[in-house]
């Protein structure tokens, strides 16, 4: 008979579960008012899902006050885990969340933000996301991912064309296939140490010794597999370009930053500690993988005939980036990596943003895509501010300093340097510079060629709005000032990150 | 005011470029010339402010950036900047001023206000990561004024000069990393400020590779060879102002990053690397002086001969000493004004004639008598006529080399020969001869536009040829203390046998610290 | 005395400023007049510091102001006027005060005349700090202003092919000997610490051998080049180009013999290293018989005048490396007057034959040109060194330098040369203003120069033939005081007069030669049918040894192939196109890999699974290599035992 | 012969392998997702049997998790299959690639 | 030597279930041969003791998947005989068996398993239903909560993506229906 278990109410810490229940609980609100009248307005659905996001991010907020004081604090039998790196992808994930969803007031109507469902699954989605971060259980990770997956591969669906159900139905297909993996993988790490809890894991092979150090790289390799495949890794990556083309340009820049903070938390989370613990393969094949991710998403990106693929490559390689900054593995590179993922968010809200107000219903005569160059191409003469915030994005991207993705670029290459990654740091900076290449791209169509006959100007801004054109504004102003920012963020990160113990 | 004034010659223009957006097309003109020329008047000023005796920094200013990590937001100048600030401003406002009738001009001008932020900001930077900003900032205006304005190549051009300049200076940037991390290691605190590296002595073999780092990048922006075949496509397809722009200014920064960067920190490495580098800039010289030679375009010419007086300048650098550090600074003074004043004659003809091939002139002595002396005056200054500003830091360059070798020097002097062949040649093919091109008979000699532009700089070429000693004082105090510095942070014996002591009676003993 | 000093030195200056203010607008006298005038005021200002220095005066020194000052090095504008400069200051000023009224006359109607002395007097100018400074850079700074104007001057007539490639010619090839001077300088800079003169010679006593070899050498290249010694020489040929009181001015009296100027300031230098000196003094002598060759058969007559310049330039040259530095400087002045007067004389020739230059097309000019026929021939006369003109008392002494320092072959060249000189100066003599008259069924219509330019060119005739034995002692007395005073006096008289006597009559030889050869009224005018003309020797000749051939065919030709091959070949298509390469590479690897991105859904995951799989082999290799790792390692041993 | 934990594993390996290779050769959209159900249950067997072997729960807690996974991902899927359905009668993914490069 | 005797059997029988599933060319034969490799699936599961699981497991796959899998095939009309245009045969099967020969691999190797501790060790003499709920609403509750969510998820996924709402795309329409109805009303 098993005991009945006693246990106060105050020892599970229920207020860790606060920050997810709050979009929770958005999304059924707004699930709920749809059923008692229907055909209200998105603007209604936005406002409601922006405040609840707004209570999230202070209730994140109120909870990185308690890590401030507290330390990393435990909750709900220890399924919880608010530590730094949990508390700051929330506040990425949330932050970033504002700014994306407010895209869909734009000037044109589209499919998706007719529904009142669409906000319901974006806050479920940002619920899921949370739970993944702040826990180091496998199990919620699974869940908690899976659960942001369905809700986003319907989420792109709903933009209701032919290339948004290829996109989902491919992101699916392949997603089943990496939850294939990812359960394979935990199923070989729980088979070794008999728990599903990274802590415990890391405790469990380093008391052994990594005896069974053949199980434990089968395990990392199908883990490698499954996350590589999320963060879209070179040769796990084959997914991101279409998906980004297929779904709308607000859509695409929410997946290039949100999903991926979290995926990399957790990833810091697991592979941390079997970098530190002297896997070499693992740190042989992390370094392969981001070189590779890093250098051939980048020569894709040079092929490129559509602004929207060519940023889906690009973030490819940022991606690759960031990831090593966890190859590197030190609190600096952790933190580089928080660092720079804020600064690109910033910029990829910007250059996504600008693309969505470009968006028009039909495709321009002649054009197979709905951002290709040509597009774009004359615009300083039509919207010369449109053209120079835009270059501005691409700048940004590309590095250049002093706006905000090179401070991110900096700190990382830095902390390459730091931890003796010499020829890392090298391999980064000569990306950096191909990369310019398909940046400057964009910039000599827009600044540098003729437009289009049929592009008066108005196709750059058709789907504008004054939402859409603050969002890309603050983008400007975050990507313009970021220096001023990076200092307090530096401080903020590095406080976060080195008291979470990475 | 004059407490601030390096930061209100850094950003004046810049929000002048701003405020430049709301000005009404046709005022536009007025409206850059005057701004222009406000910073210009500022750029005197500070000069007159300067105290020549004085070989630190002056003009300091300090503002934390980014703490944690060391970056400052630190301005400074001393003589070795001094005066390229002053040329920027000043071809700032001449090429303002001589602006032909292009399309977009408010663009043009805007960019070039933008482009003179940039300029002003990298040779008063006196942190690393601040010059760094502006190094690849000043890119950007560039590119743009290429690639719009130039001609039928000018995205070719413009995305060619963008990436290699940029591609060498991420190598550059990882340098500066290290460099930090190395002055992290020896003091436990970040500092990206030149003047706190300017004390870390670091073992050889790390100044070898850091000075690789930082080489790469400056190389391509000199441009040395064999890093040099973006500079006649850019030249070649930039639109006048852009050339000038581009090489009165924009290649100095690597050569002033040279004496800035290279030589107070890696001494050792600069000494180890002197005849290679050296050797690459005798190549410079005589090699591109051939390749001008060859040349159907005059620009071209203008544009190789460049690359070929930067060999000079890289060559007075390297010859580590007082004499020739100084020299190629002054060099670099003057062949901004030369090879400035230049291709704004190339510019004349082109304007009229639409045409830059050598082949379709002939015999334009006697048409426009005007132009064919200011450009004869300026061909002399750049074969390095004695009395002209040329010939000066030319001079000092090479005496300065001479110390280091004698064989190498004899070769690198063949630039005053190799120069005067393509120059001359060139001067022929296009002023000598009957005018066999009817197009040519009734061109227009010099506007009152264009003289506006090329008197001053006609004025300044003698001028400094002569009396070259306002620029050269302070030039010469601030390389003394740079030299000094050198030798005193020398660790291998070859080092501190080539680079001179200055202070020849004081021992000195070596308190920095060492890098660990 | 100062004062006087910068008047001599700035007046040129000004005259050339107002000159070249004139220089657009059309052509007015007053802009030859002026720098004429001022000139003449030069000139009134040496003779005042001659006067000076002769009369016992101090040097007159002055630092004008700073020029470069840097680290250790140092350099003023410097002037001084000592027994050496203010000499050269009097030649300049002289003949170049003639040149300028003569240009008055000669250039009349020419459009560019305003500019013609704005740059004649630039060049003066330039002359003036080249003869005047105290150091080497000022030496360097006129020596280059001289170039520069020399430039232009060849080039005058810009619209003449051959004028601006002569110019251009000249120009680079003084470029080349140049660099030897900027080499010499800085040894000299490195080795004394300085380049004032004096401190520097001071210094010099105190090197070693080698170093100061080095410095004569290469302080010699430059000279080499300014006057043009061989193989430096072929540009003061086709100098000519350029009009004729400029190759009067520059191209004989005085820029050629800034080289000798050099080696006579620097004698402190060269007698320290008496090897150079040699070989300098055997370079002269060859030169001087190498030029004279080819002044036998040019039918040219400024061409064969410049020869001649080059010749006498070997005899400075032979005299100065022999130490007889007085020699040399006196022999430049005595060749500076006489020559100028023959290049005059040859300008008024080729003012009444419309420019042509052919002395075959002339003949029985005499008759209408008395004037400039008498001027030519005393000339010509001085020049062959015939007792008592100029150039017996200043060319024997070279032979007698030469003679008892036993340099015999040196003797025995220049004594053959002597020769030559003789007879070639005399061909043209003869064929130009005597025998028959070629000219008229030519159309030609010959008259005399204008009366004041004959005037003008007075002075110089009137030099050329008391120069000699008026001013030999005063001037030996006087630049003694600052040269070697070496005398030189054959042992025994009656060597002396043998020796005197028999070049003499070698000479007056080889004048009635040409005379006989040239004056008949059957001359064969040169048509390439003649036997002598079909000889290698006269080939050689006319072809000057086809050194200019030579130098076009495989230097200047080479060069420009080589340009092309540099740029065509190695900068675009190695340099450039490795970069493109580079940048190729990149792109098509992009485009070639992305048909890994096929839309295929099938594709795409077998991408993943592919990734898998090899991520997994890498790791079961890695697990099972450590797994294993003993036996593996045991094995291996096994291998290895 | 004991029945051992490898066993298990080997199966589940197998199981995996299996439907790997669903996943990549079906071209049926409908198959396919069938082929990701034997993934997933391929490791839940695995899972059971850990569970069994190391005497823990979480095995079985993670098994249940995938469960119900799997069932959510089928109900997505198909809502998927059924929208390009109606669009384009077919569900067969080599019809779907008006993306690429 | 039962549970051996079991355990041939039934890895037989799954493995020919689910290879049938992914070769054979008949949909309805896939479909058939999935739900039965399912119920085997819950034999092993019985067969280690998690009854609980095996329960669920016939629960949810044997009826609500493969129900809803029934209700897609009749929807897709995929009763017919698949067409497949196949790839590289080679290649897929080479990859997939390479995959399981590595992993295999290492598994055939006995882990060291020291140091492992069972979190939640089974209790003698407890039902397997009873335990699962103590771990499950203690320990689990919060992925228990979650899962509901991502059910929740699935649903509205479903509905929406299946609803009629979807049939006229507004993205491809080219005037903007919703205030084009508005207009309407209002006027």
């Amino acid at each position: 008979m098993l005991e009945p278990i006693n246990i106060s109410l105050e020892s599970l810490n229920l207020i860790t579960l606060f920050p997810m229940l709050v979009p929770v609980i958005g999304a059924l609100l707004i699930i709920l008012i749809d059923i008692i009248k229907g055909g209200l307005d998105k603007t209604l659905f936005v406002a409601l899902s922006i405040l609840f996001l707004f209570i999230d991010f202070n209730a994140v907020l109120s909870s990185a006050s308690t890590f401030v004081t507290d330390g990393t604090v435990m909750g709900v039998f220890d399924m919880m885990l608010i530590d730094g790196l949990a508390i700051l992808a929330q506040l990425i994930i949330v932050g970033a969340s504002v700014f994306f969803l407010p895209l869909v007031i734009s000037g044109k109507s589209f499919h998706e933000s007719s529904t009142p469902e669409y906000f319901a699954l974006f806050l479920f989605m940002i619920a899921g996301l949370q739970f993944m971060v702040a826990t180091d259980s496998l199990i919620l990770i699974f869940v908690g991912l899976e659960t942001s997956s369905l809700a986003i591969y319907t989420l792109i669906a709903m933009h209701n064309r032919d290339k948004s159900f290829e996109a989902a139905v491919k992101y699916f297909s392949m997603g089943a296939l990496a939850a294939g993996f990812y359960s394979f993988g935990s199923m070989v790490f729980y088979a070794l140490t008999g728990s599903v809890e990274i802590n415990q894991i890391a405790s469990v092979l380093a008391a052994n010794n990594y005896a069974d150090i053949g199980f434990v790289l089968v395990g990392t390799a199908f883990m490698l597999a499954a996350f590589g495949f999320k963060v879209a890794l070179v040769p796990f990556h084959t997914w991101a370009p279409d998906i980004y083309e297929g779904s709308s340009a607000a859509m695409a820049g929410f997946l290039s930053i949100v999903p991926k903070i979290a995926l990399f938390v957790v990833i810091m989370r697991l592979f941390e500690f079997l970098i530190h613990s002297g896997v070499i393969w693992l740190e042989i094949v992390l370094y392969i993988i981001v070189v590779l991710t890093m250098t051939m998403s980048n020569m894709w990106a040079l092929v490129q005939t559509d602004v929207k693929r060519m940023l889906a490559y690009s973030s490819i390689s940022h991606a690759g980036f960031v990831m090593a900054a966890i190859l590197i593995g030190t609190t600096q590179s952790n933190t580089a990596l928080f660092l720079y993922w804020i600064l690109f968010s910033a910029t990829n809200l910007g250059a996504f943003g600008m693309l969505w107000m470009s968006r028009q219903k039909e495709l321009l005569a002649g054009q197979s895509s709905d951002h290709s160059y040509e597009k774009f191409s004359g615009m300083i003469q039509t919207n010369p501010v449109a053209a120079m915030i835009m270059g501005l994005f691409m700048l940004s991207l590309a590095g250049l300093p002093p706006f905000a993705l090179f401070w991110g670029k900096l700190y990382l290459i830095s902390s390459a340097v730091t931890a003796g990654y010499t020829v890392l740091a090298l391999v980064m900076a000569l990306n950096s510079a191909i990369a310019g290449y398909y940046y400057i791209k964009l910039i000599v169509y827009m600044f540098m060629k003729e437009p289009l006959e049929q592009n008066d100007g108005t196709i750059i801004v058709g789907n504008s709005s004054l939402v859409v054109k603050s969002i890309i504004g603050f983008a400007t102003i975050g990507t313009i000032f970021a220096i001023f920012a990076v200092s307090p963020l530096l401080e903020f990160i590095t406080a976060f990150v080195y008291n979470s113990g990475y | 005011m004059l407490d601030n004034i390096l930061s209100i010659l850094i950003f004046f223009p810049a929000v002048a470029g701003i405020f430049g957006f709301m000005i009404q097309k046709d005022s536009m003109r007025a409206y850059g010339v005057s701004v222009a020329t406000i910073e210009f008047a500022l750029s005197l000023w500070l000069w007159f402010s300067f105290d020549s005796d004085a070989s630190g920094m002056q003009f300091m200013e300090q503002v934390p950036l980014i703490e944690a990590f060391g970056i400052s937001y630190i301005v400074g100048i001393d003589g070795i900047s001094l005066f390229i600030v002053v040329l920027a401003a000043f071809f700032t406002m001449i090429g303002i001023a001589s602006l032909s009738d292009t399309k977009n001009v408010k663009n043009m001008i805007i960019t070039l206000l933008m482009l003179q932020m940039t300029m002003v900001g990298v040779f008063v930077a006196l942190d690393a990561i601040l010059f760094y900003v502006f190094w690849e900032l000043s890119l950007v205006p560039m590119l743009y004024i290429i690639g719009a304005w130039g001609g039928p190549l000018r995205i070719y051009a413009s995305v060619k000069f963008f990436l290699y300049t940029f591609a060498g200076s991420l190598v550059m940037l990882v340098g500066m990393l290290f460099m930090a991390y190395f002055y992290y290691q020896a003091t436990g605190v970040w500092s990206f400020a030149i003047l706190d590296w300017h004390r870390l002595i670091l073992p050889e073999n790390f100044q070898l590779w850091l000075f690789l780092a930082f080489f790469i990048g400056f190389a391509v922006k000199v441009p040395m060879f064999p890093f040099h075949t973006w500079l006649p496509y850019a030249h070649g397809q930039a639109p006048t102002i852009g050339s000038v722009i581009l090489a009165a200014i924009l290649l100095k920064m690597g050569t002033y990053a040279f004496i800035r960067f290279s030589l107070p920190l890696f001494p050792d490495a600069a000494t180890f690397f002197m005849f290679p580098i050296a050797i690459l800039a005798i190549i410079m010289i005589v090699y591109t002086a051939m390749v001008a030679y060859a040349q159907e375009d005059i620009k071209q010419v203008v544009a190789y001969s460049s690359v070929s007086h930067m060999g000079v300048i890289i060559l007075g650098i390297f010859a580590l000493n007082v004499e020739g550090i100084t020299g190629s600074i002054f060099l670099m003074i003057a062949h901004g004004v030369v090879s400035g004043a230049l291709f704004l004659l190339v510019g004349v003809i082109y304007d009229r004639r639409h045409t830059k091939q050598m082949s379709e002139f002939g015999g334009l002595a006697s048409v426009m008598p005007r132009y064919a002396t200011i450009f004869g005056l300026m061909l002399m200054a750049s074969v390095g006529m004695p009395l002209t500003i040329n010939f000066v830091g030319e001079f000092l360059s090479l005496i300065g080399f001479y110390q280091q070798s004698h064989t190498l020097t004899l070769l690198a002097g063949m630039a005053i020969i190799v120069g005067a062949i393509y120059m001359l040649s060139a001067y022929k093919k296009m002023f000598f001869g009957e005018v066999t091109n009817e197009k040519n008979k009734n061109l227009p000699d010099l506007s009152k536009r264009e003289l506006l532009a090329l008197i001053p700089l006609s004025v300044i070429t003698i001028w400094l040829g002569i009396y070259p000693k306002p620029v050269l004082d302070p030039i010469n105090n601030s390389v003394e203390s740079v030299v000094q510095l050198m030798h005193d942070k020398s660790i291998t014996d070859e080092a501190k046998s080539r680079i001179p002591n200055l202070v020849k009676d004081i021992v000195i003993t070596r308190t920095s610290k060492e890098a660990q | 005395m100062e004062i006087y000093l910068y008047i001599a030195l700035f007046a040129p200056f000004v005259g050339s400023m107002f000159a070249a203010t004139l220089g657009a607008s059309k052509k007015t006298t007053i802009a030859g007049i002026i720098p004429s005038l001022l000139l003449f005021v030069s000139f009134v200002a040496s003779s005042i510091l001659l006067n000076h220095i002769l009369s016992g005066g101090e040097v007159v020194h002055v630092e004008m102001m700073t020029w470069m000052q840097t680290g250790n090095l140092y350099i003023p504008f410097g002037f001084v006027v000592d027994q050496i400069s203010v000499t050269m200051m009097m030649v300049v000023t002289l003949v170049s005060t003639i040149v300028h009224v003569y240009a008055i006359g000669y250039m009349d109607h020419d459009k560019a005349f305003n500019r013609f002395f704005a740059w004649l007097s630039a060049f003066v100018f330039s002359m003036m700090i080249l003869v005047m400074s105290d150091n080497f850079a000022g030496l360097f700074i006129g020596w280059e202003g001289v170039g520069l104007c020399s430039w232009a001057l060849i080039g005058f007539w810009y619209h003449k092919e051959s004028a601006t490639w002569a110019a251009n010619e000249a120009f680079i090839m003084n470029r080349i000997a140049d660099l030897g001077m900027l080499i010499g300088i800085f040894l000299v800079f490195w080795n004394t610490g300085t380049l004032q003169y004096a401190e520097a010679f001071a210094a010099m006593q105190f090197l070693d051998q080698e170093t100061l070899t080095w410095m004569g050498i290469f302080l010699f290249i430059g000279a080499m080049g300014k006057s043009a010694q061989f193989p430096l020489h072929t540009w003061l040929a086709d100098a000519m180009e350029g009009p004729t009181p400029v190759s009067a001015l520059i191209h004989a009296a005085t820029m050629v013999t800034a080289g000798v100027y050099l080696v006579v300031r620097s004698n402190e230098l060269y007698s320290l290293i008496p090897h150079v000196g040699l070989f300098i003094a055997s370079l002269g002598a060859f030169v001087a018989i190498f030029a004279a060759s080819m002044a036998l058969v040019n039918r040219d007559i400024k061409r064969v005048i410049a020869y001649s310049t080059l010749s006498q330039l070997g005899y400075m040259f032979a005299a100065a490396g022999l130490g007889a530095y007085w020699v040399a400087l006196f022999h430049l002045m005595a060749h500076a007057f006489f020559k100028a007067l023959l290049f005059l004389g040859a300008g008024n020739v080729m003012h009444a034959m419309n420019n042509e230059l052919d002395p075959f097309k002339m003949g029985g000019l005499g008759k209408t040109m008395k004037t400039t026929m008498i001027m030519m021939t005393l000339a010509s006369v001085a020049l062959a060194g015939i007792f008592p003109l100029a150039g017996f008392f200043s060319k024997d002494l070279i032979l007698e330098v030469a003679f008892v320092d036993h340099h015999f072959i040196i003797y025995t060249v220049l004594l053959f040369t002597a020769g030559l000189t003789a007879f070639y100066s005399f061909r043209i003599i003869a064929l130009i203003f005597h025998g028959e008259d070629r000219h008229t069924s030519l159309g030609f219509h010959p008259h005399e120069a204008y009366k004041f330019m004959l005037v003008a060119i007075s002075p110089l005739l009137i030099l050329a033939i008391i120069a000699g034995f008026t001013m030999k002692g005063t001037f030996f007395e006087m630049v003694t005081q600052l040269l070697p005073a070496t005398e030189y006096h054959v042992h025994s008289a009656l060597t002396y007069w043998i020796m005197t006597i028999g070049t003499q009559l070698f000479v007056i030889l080889a004048i009635f030669f040409a005379y006989k050869k040239y004056m008949a009224s059957d001359i064969k005018v040169p048509d390439g049918t003649s036997k002598m003309e079909n000889s290698f020797v006269y080939k050689l000749l006319i072809n000057q040894y086809y050194i200019p051939y030579f130098y076009e065919e495989y230097l200047v030709k080479s060069y420009r192939e080589l340009s092309t091959v540099f740029w065509k070949q190695i900068d675009q298509k190695i340099v450039d196109a490795t970069v493109d390469g580079i940048a190729g590479v990149l792109y098509n690897t992009g485009e070639n890999t992305r048909v890994m991105q096929s839309g295929n859904l099938s594709t795409m995951l077998r991408w993943v699974v592919i990734g898998l799989v090899t991520i997994l082999s890498l790791a079961v290799a890695f697990g099972l290599t450590v797994r294993y790792l003993d036996e593996i390692q045991a094995i291996l041993s096994g291998l290895g035992a | 012969m004991e029945i051992g934990l490898n066993h298990y594993l080997v199966l589940s390996t197998i199981l995996f392998a299996i439907g790997l290779i669903g996943v990549l050769k079906r071209k049926n959209l409908l198959l396919l997702f069938f082929a990701t159900e034997i993934l997933l249950n391929s490791v839940n067997v695995a899972f059971a049997a850990i569970s069994h072997y190391h005497g823990d729960l979480t095995g079985q807690m993670f098994a249940f998790f995938v469960i119900a996974i799997a069932a959510s991902e089928v109900a997505v899927g198909l809502g998927l299959l059924i929208v390009w359905h109606k669009r384009h009668s077919n569900i067969d993914l080599d019809q779907m690639s008006s993306m690429k490069g | 030597m039962f549970e051996a005797i079991a355990f041939y059997l039934f890895a037989f029988l799954t493995i020919t279930m689910f290879y049938i599933t992914v070769t054979t060319s008949q949909a309805l034969h896939a479909l058939t041969a999935l739900a039965a490799g399912m119920i085997f699936i819950s034999a092993f599961f019985f067969i280690l003791g998690a009854d609980f699981l095996g329960a669920v497991q016939i629960v949810v796959y044997s009826g609500a998947v493969m129900a809803l899998y029934a209700f897609g095939m009749m929807f897709f009309d995929t009763t017919r005989e698949l067409k497949e245009k196949q790839g590289n045969k080679y290649i897929i099967f080479g990859l997939s068996v390479l995959a399981a020969v590595l992993v295999v691999l290492i598994f055939a190797a006995p882990m060291v398993s020291d140091n492992i501790t069972a979190l939640y060790p089974m209790t003698e003499g407890v039902g397997n239903t009873q335990e699962v709920g103590m771990v499950l609403f203690t320990k689990y509750l919060v992925p228990f909560e979650v899962a509901a969510i991502m059910l929740l998820v699935a649903m509205i996924s479903g509905i929406v993506l299946a609803s009629k709402q979807m049939d006229v795309s507004q993205t491809l329409s080219k005037d903007e229906p919703i205030q084009e109805s508005k207009k309407g009303v209002t006027s």
